[in-house]
Formats: C-alpha cells, sequence, structure tokens
C-alpha cells in the first residue's frame, strides 16, 4: 500500500491540480495556493525518493529547504498582491498587464 | 513496509476523531434539548443596537500583513533552527561545537538584522505607523 | 520505539496476555489491535480529566477572583457551588443556537471545531508522567507548537466567518496577537531544545534533575529569564487577561465570539480553558522539573530494593507520585494564571504589540544567544554544578 | 493495518482538499481546504517516517502560510473578492471551455505517465528503511550542520532578503490614496 509508485501517483495529482489552479482562477492569491500545492508535491517527491530509494536524509534536508522556500515566495507574493491592490483597487490577473502604473 | 511501526502516531488519530466527535455529538444533543424560534431581529448581526450598515468584510491595515510576514520569516527560522539546536550537545561531545556555535549565531544573527531594520522603519510600533504614513504624504 | 503508554503498560504481564488471548482469538498478532484500544480508552480519560479541569477552572476562576474582591463567588449549586460548572454546561447545551442570517455558513461551522482539534490533538503529547504521555514523538514540542498555531486560525474565522464589525475586529486582533506571541514562545522553546540536546517531552524533562536546584530554571541566568519571558508570552497567546484584546468587553462587545451562542461559545471557552491548562503543563515540563520526584522515586528501583516491593508495582506507585508532583506544579501555575488576570488591567493595542516586538522578542533572542554560548564555554554545566566546582576546589586548597 | 489507515486518510485529505481549492469559489473556503490538502501531505509525511517533515509541514504551512494567505484575503477586500469588478462567480470554478480542454488533456497525458510509472516501479524493492521509531531529527540536524551548512546559512540570507522585501513593498506609500 505505501509504495513509492502510490507516492509518485500522489505527487503527480497534486502537481495536476495546482496547475488547474493557476488555469482557472482568476485571482492572484488563488494563483499562490497553486502555486503551494505544486511545491508541496515537489517536497514529496523528494522525501518519498529518500524512503525509498537511497539510504541518507538528503531528501528530507531538500524538502526542508523547499518548505522555506515555498514560506519566503508566499511572503513576498502575497505582499506584491497586496501592493498591487492597493495601487488598482483589485486582485485580477488580469489587470496586472502592465509594467508600471 | 511492514517494518515501519507507525503506532506511536494512534493517539494523534484517535485524539483528532475524539475532538470531531465531542464536537459533533455535543451539538447533536444540544440539538434536541435547546428551543428553536428564529426570528427577524434574532438573525441581524449585533451592533449594540443599531441596524448594521454593510458587511464587515471590508479592507483591513497593511499592519497586519507585516506583523504576519515577520512571523512566518521567523517561523520558518525556528523550523531551520530546531534540528541543529538539537545536535548542539552531540557536536560538542565530539569536539565540533565551536563550528556549529558559530553557524548558529551566524544564521541568527543575520535574522536579527531584518528585526532591526523593520524596527528603524517603524514596521514594528504599532500606532506611530499612522504618523509615518502622514509625514509620507507631505 | 518512542516511549508510549503502551510501551509502559507492556512491562507488566497482563498485556502480554491480554495480547496473546486476542492473538489467539484473531489468529495474527493483535498488539496494534489492542494498542489502539488502548489508546482510545487512554485519550478518552485524559479529555475527559482536561475538560473536567477546563470546568473547574471556570468555577476556580470566579471564586478566585471573588476572594481576590472580598465576593463570595459562587455558592448555590452544591458544596461551596463547585458544582457550578456543571450547571454552566447544562445552560449551554440547552441554549438557543443562533446562526445570524449574514454569516457565511462553512467557516462559521468549522470555526469552533477547528480551536477544539487543535487543543485536543496537542494533549498527545502532554506528559503528566514518564509512564502516563500518551505518544512521546521524537519531535513532540515542535508538533505542540503546530497543533496549538491551529488556534488561531480557529480564533481568525470565527471572527471572519460571523460577519460582524465587532467579531471581525476580534478576528483580526486574536490572530494577529497569537502569531505575534509565537515568536518569543518559539525561540525559547528552541533555547531549551538546544539546553537539553533533544526534542521530545521525555529528553527535555530527563534534561534535569530531580532537586529544585537541577530545575532548568535555575541552570543558568538566560533560562531563568527564558521562563518568564515564556510565561508571559504562553500566557498572551492563550488570549487570557490581561491580554484578552481580541475580547475586550469594553471596546468590541465579546470580541471574535460575539455572534457565536450556545455550544459554539462553549468549544471556544473549553478549549480556550484546556489551553491554559496544556501550557502551564509545557511550562511545568520544560522548566520546572516536570514529573520529576525526589530520589528517582519514578523508577521505582527505590522502593523495590528498599522495602522489596514487587517491581511493576513499584513503577507503578511511582508513575502516581509523578503524577502527582507534575499536577501539583501545573495547578500552581494555573492559579497564578487566574490571579494574574484578575490583578492585571488590561493593555492596550499598542502596548501589547511594543511588549512583544520590542521587549519580549529581543530578550528571547539575546537569551538564545547566550545560552548557547553559556553551553559551549562551561560545557553545559549548570550554575550549581560550576558553584559546587568553585566550592570543591578551593576546599581542596587548604 | 492503521499504517494503511493513515496513509489513505492523509491521501484522501491531500488529494480532496487540492480538488477543493480547485473547485470552490470562495477563496476563503480555498484557503481552509489548502489547509486541509496540507494536513494530508503532513500525513503523508509521517507514513514514511518523517516525523521532522510532517512537523514542520504543520508548523510552517498551517500556523503560518495559511494565517498569512487569510490575512491578505482580509487586507483585499475579504469576501468582496467575489464581487469585485469582474467577480469570481462569474468565473466557473474550471474556467472556460479552453482551459477546461488544457486540464483535460494534461490530465489524459499525466494519467498515461502515471500509468507507466506505477507499473515500472510497484516491483521495485525499497532499499532504506527510514522508521518512524528512530531518531530522523539528529540525522537531519547533523546533515544540516555538516554537508549543507552553506545552504542552511544562505536560507537565512534568503529570509532576510524576503523579510525585507516585502515589509518594503507591503509597506504604506503616499500615492496609495489617490
Amino acid at each position: 500500500m505505501i509504495s513509492l509508485g502510490s507516492y509518485l501517483a500522489i505527487s503527480f495529482a497534486l502537481f495536476i491540480l495546482g496547475i488547474a489552479v493557476m488555469i482557472a482562477r482568476k485571482n492572484i492569491i488563488a494563483i499562490l495556493l497553486g502555486i503551494e500545492l505544486i511545491l508541496n508535491s515537489a517536497a514529496l517527491n523528494f522525501a518519498a525518493y529518500t524512503k525509498f530509494v537511497n539510504n541518507n536524509l538528503d531528501g528530507h534536508v531538500m524538502s526542508l529547504f523547499i518548505i522555506v522556500i515555498a514560506a519566503a515566495e508566499a511572503a513576498v507574493g502575497l505582499g506584491i498582491v497586496i501592493r498591487f491592490f492597493q495601487l488598482r483597487e483589485s486582485i485580477h490577473i488580469d489587470d496586472a498587464a502592465s509594467l508600471q502604473n | 513496509m511492514s517494518t515501519l511501526n507507525l503506532d506511536v502516531y494512534m493517539p494523534v488519530v484517535i485524539l483528532i476523531i475524539l475532538a470531531l466527535l465531542v464536537a459533533g455529538g455535543s451539538l447533536l444533543l444540544s440539538k434536541f434539548l435547546r428551543p428553536s424560534n428564529p426570528t427577524e431581529l434574532k438573525l441581524t448581526a449585533y451592533e449594540c443596537g443599531e441596524a448594521p450598515v454593510g458587511t464587515a468584510w471590508s479592507n483591513f491595515n497593511v499592519r497586519f500583513y507585516v506583523i504576519a510576514l515577520i512571523f512566518i520569516i521567523f517561523d520558518v527560522e525556528s523550523a531551520l533552527m530546531f534540528p541543529v539546536a538539537a545536535v548542539f550537545r552531540k557536536f560538542m561531545s565530539i569536539g565540533m561545537g565551536g563550528t556549529l556555535l558559530v553557524s548558529i549565531l551566524t544564521f541568527v544573527l543575520i535574522l536579527v538584522a531584518g528585526i532591526v531594520y523593520c524596527w528603524k522603519k517603524g514596521d514594528l510600533d504599532w500606532v506611530k505607523s499612522f504618523v509615518s504614513q502622514e509625514l509620507d504624504k507631505k | 520505539m518512542n516511549a508510549t503508554i503502551i510501551s509502559y503498560l507492556s512491562q507488566s504481564k497482563e498485556f502480554n496476555l491480554i495480547v496473546a488471548w486476542f492473538s489467539e482469538l484473531f489468529g495474527f498478532d493483535a498488539t496494534s489491535f489492542v494498542a489502539f484500544n488502548l489508546f482510545g480508552v487512554f485519550a478518552l480519560l485524559l479529555i475527559g480529566f482536561a475538560a473536567t479541569v477546563g470546568g473547574l477552572g471556570t468555577f476556580a476562576e470566579r471564586k478566585i477572583s471573588a476572594d481576590l474582591q472580598m465576593r463570595q463567588g459562587p455558592n448555590r449549586v452544591g458544596p461551596y457551588g463547585i458544582l457550578q460548572f456543571l450547571a454552566d454546561g447544562v445552560k449551554l447545551i440547552t441554549k438557543e443556537d443562533i446562526i445570524p442570517a449574514q454569516v457565511d455558513k462553512f467557516t462559521f461551522y468549522i470555526a469552533p471545531v477547528l480551536c477544539l482539534v487543535g487543543v485536543f490533538s496537542a494533549l498527545s503529547v502532554f506528559p503528566i508522567s514518564s509512564g502516563f504521555i500518551l505518544t512521546d514523538l521524537n519531535v513532540g514540542i515542535f508538533y505542540f507548537l503546530g497543533m496549538t498555531s491551529l488556534v488561531g486560525v480557529g480564533i481568525f474565522l470565527g471572527g471572519y466567518s460571523s460577519n460582524s464589525k465587532w467579531s471581525m475586529l476580534g478576528g483580526m486582533r486574536g490572530a494577529s496577537q497569537i502569531i505575534s506571541y509565537e515568536i518569543p514562545v518559539t525561540i525559547t522553546i528552541v533555547m531549551m531544545v538546544l539546553l537539553a540536546g533533544g526534542m521530545s517531552m521525555g529528553i527535555l524533562v530527563s534534561s534535569q534533575g530531580s532537586s529544585v536546584l537541577d530545575w532548568n530554571l535555575f541552570h543558568n541566568p538566560f533560562t531563568f529569564i527564558g521562563f518568564f519571558v515564556y510565561f508571559i508570552a504562553a500566557l498572551a497567546e492563550t488570549n487570557r487577561a490581561p491580554f484578552d484584546l481580541p475580547e475586550a468587553e469594553s471596546e468590541l462587545v465579546s470580541g471574535y465570539h460575539t455572534e457565536f451562542s450556545g455550544m459554539r461559545f462553549g468549544f471556544f471557552a473549553l478549549a480556550e480553558y484546556i489551553e491554559v491548562l496544556i501550557v502551564c503543563g509545557i511550562a511545568t515540563a520544560m522548566f520546572l522539573g516536570g514529573y520529576k520526584v525526589p530520589f528517582d522515586l519514578g523508577t521505582g528501583e527505590l522502593l523495590n530494593q528498599k522495602l522489596g516491593l514487587d517491581l511493576m508495582l513499584a513503577k507503578n506507585i511511582g508513575q502516581f507520585l509523578e503524577i502527582g508532583s507534575f499536577l501539583t506544579k501545573t495547578f500552581a501555575l494555573y492559579y497564578v494564571v487566574i490571579w494574574i488576570r484578575w490583578t492585571l488591567p488590561r493593555l492596550r493595542v499598542d502596548q501589547l504589540m511594543t511588549l512583544c516586538w520590542k521587549y519580549l522578542t529581543p530578550i528571547a533572542l539575546f537569551n538564545l544567544i547566550g545560552c548557547a554560548v553559556w553551553i559551549y564555554v562551561f560545557n553545559g554545566q549548570s550554575i550549581v554544578q560550576l558553584f559546587s566546582l568553585l566550592f570543591k576546589s578551593s576546599g581542596g586548597g587548604h | 493495518m492503521f499504517n494503511d489507515f493513515l496513509f489513505l486518510a492523509s491521501a484522501a485529505l491531500t488529494l480532496g482538499g487540492a480538488f477543493a481549492v480547485v473547485w470552490v469559489k470562495d477563496l476563503m473556503h480555498a484557503c481552509i481546504y489548502l489547509m486541509a490538502s496540507l494536513f494530508g501531505v503532513a500525513g503523508l509525511y509521517a507514513c514514511i517516517g518523517a516525523d521532522f517533515l510532517a512537523a514542520t509541514q504543520i508548523v510552517v504551512y498551517a500556523g503560518g502560510v495559511v494565517i498569512l494567505m487569510l490575512f491578505a484575503v482580509m487586507l483585499t477586500g475579504g469576501a468582496s473578492n467575489k464581487t469585485n469588478r469582474y467577480g469570481l462567480e462569474k468565473i466557473h470554478a474550471m474556467g472556460n471551455t479552453k482551459t477546461k480542454m488544457v486540464a483535460g488533456i494534461s490530465a489524459f497525458v499525466i494519467g498515461l505517465v502515471i500509468l507507466k510509472i506505477m507499473v515500472s516501479v510497484l516491483k521495485a524493492q525499497p532499499v532504506s528503511q527510514v522508521g518512524a521509531n528512530e531518531n530522523s531529527v539528529e540525522k537531519i540536524g547533523t546533515l544540516l550542520a555538516s554537508d549543507h551548512i552553506l545552504a542552511f546559512e544562505i536560507s537565512s540570507v534568503l529570509l532576510l532578503g524576503a523579510l525585507i522585501g516585502a515589509a518594503i513593498i507591503s509597506r504604506p506609500r503616499k500615492e496609495i490614496h489617490d
């Protein structure tokens, strides 16, 4: 039941759902939610390969750094979203079409 | 994976399920005991007798976000610090405590620099941020 | 294998007999099955205990505040009104459950449950005694941090979902206060992990001795400061007075649970009181020697050798002694919490944030650095050991 | 037995939460479902003995990122996101037919890939036994302090940059109000 194949399948499904969120949503925050899902699928892959393929825990460390980077990315991305909302009164992705206000 | 013994996680699962059961059970029990005669007036938001105007889901001040931002940075920092702190004694026993101490101090001080920056810029104080905005407007 | 209550019980032969009986009944190794049921039983016991303490906490709070204010307090229901909390529970259950029309139903339903889930699941690493800890995870204290941070989400959603100005303000205040004060708590816990050399509750407790001077509280000056930093910050994290800004009844009517009535409000209140208990217990385990009893009676060897008791019986007696010691310290801290609530006036929001960001967090960071340097310089010895060494050397001098 | 239960529950929570993030319209609910999905991922970590990763997942995501998301939703108008100029309710949860087509094709392709990998991998025998019972915290700490020490320090620089950058970006300025 708990095997590499099942973990890879779950990771793939998570990745696809994240892509679907990024495609389907027109809201910048929702797109950031999708990015979080995608990063989680990558971290899950690292952990699964550590468990089932090699013997050391480097994969866990990589997943740890992925989590760190995901948190930093969420912080900066949401900061940009809030700044954008202060400028445009909207967080719709189609409003972010110009480079300067 | 039969060799992997996950029984240590049983209490966590059991307690989460029990929490859901307690919540659902007591709500179900009270469903039979409590009266239910809602009126127009009961179902409005409580605003000390005034009629509520508009929705409460309005924009909030950005100070809340800066607080949450600094929080998550320190949260992640702690997530990185915990395992290193846990092996500090072990490294000292094998005579590598000095290098680990230096690395920990570097790690912490770099983040202290970030806190000092936010402090100087007035992101940390709750009231002065108004004043700084006013100064920016002028 | 992590130490769990099962690994303690499995030392007795009755447990093995039960396992053997179920094994031959089912035809496969039933250890996991028996463990599951026993875990369920003890989890129910723990939840019942915590809920009773939470209920009695409301009663004790009224009585103590009455004493502090020279009043009578509840004295009608039962002897000294001790059954007051049962009456309150009945009242909460039979109260009408009003769900206003403007609320966001989904979040309105799950917000109180999130608080309960966070608090209850944090109970699973509650170190009552060396044997009676449900599961002693390798990442125990870290898991505790994560699970209690669910309460912040629950409070924010409670404020958001009820779509009322008071609730919204209370929810935002509560969430920002909780996450702000989580930083000093986390940094202090990192310091204790640095000191103990492990993240599991067992290691945190066993890193300190049974006598008072061997507590981590007196290990070095930084831990002494760190205890107060942790206690203040954890107190603020549970939204207790003088930090109860989210439910400041003079500014926001009742804060994030203005629109909640009946049991849904009861969940918030229960979660708050149980969280106070958990915070006091963790402070006891990290700083005040936890469940340690003098002469290591908990292990039972002493009783076994001196009094010739059966080893298992001696161990059980030791467990009860440990539980007594742990609960005594915890309830002493609980009394201090209530005492503080009825002594100090409420802070202002800016004072709250100033206290967190400009006092507690820098002090906690300074503590972390200082404790690391102390451990490196003095090779992990406590200040008491250093003094004893000093006197020994001087005594050897003449 | 319990392992399978934990694994199945975590997988169901993960995928169900992620699917709900795709499906629901209210952004706040999407954040909550994201939290459920991340809890499921933590459970999946626990199933393969990565207990520290599971705890980190809970602390950083449930405690940090989700709170940050909820704050950002509130700061950008809260539930009025549903009724801003474009309005989320005008957008069907899965977007228009174009995005539906893209999603369908990509799902088909990825399904094939998953099938391929399942067939090839399911018979591969696991080499390592990183058990839940042995202390993975010490190993991770040793690795962080010895092999990955540079990444450890640089990550603190990354966090510093993220803190200062996000603080500068989201700090209120004067041209907001005109």
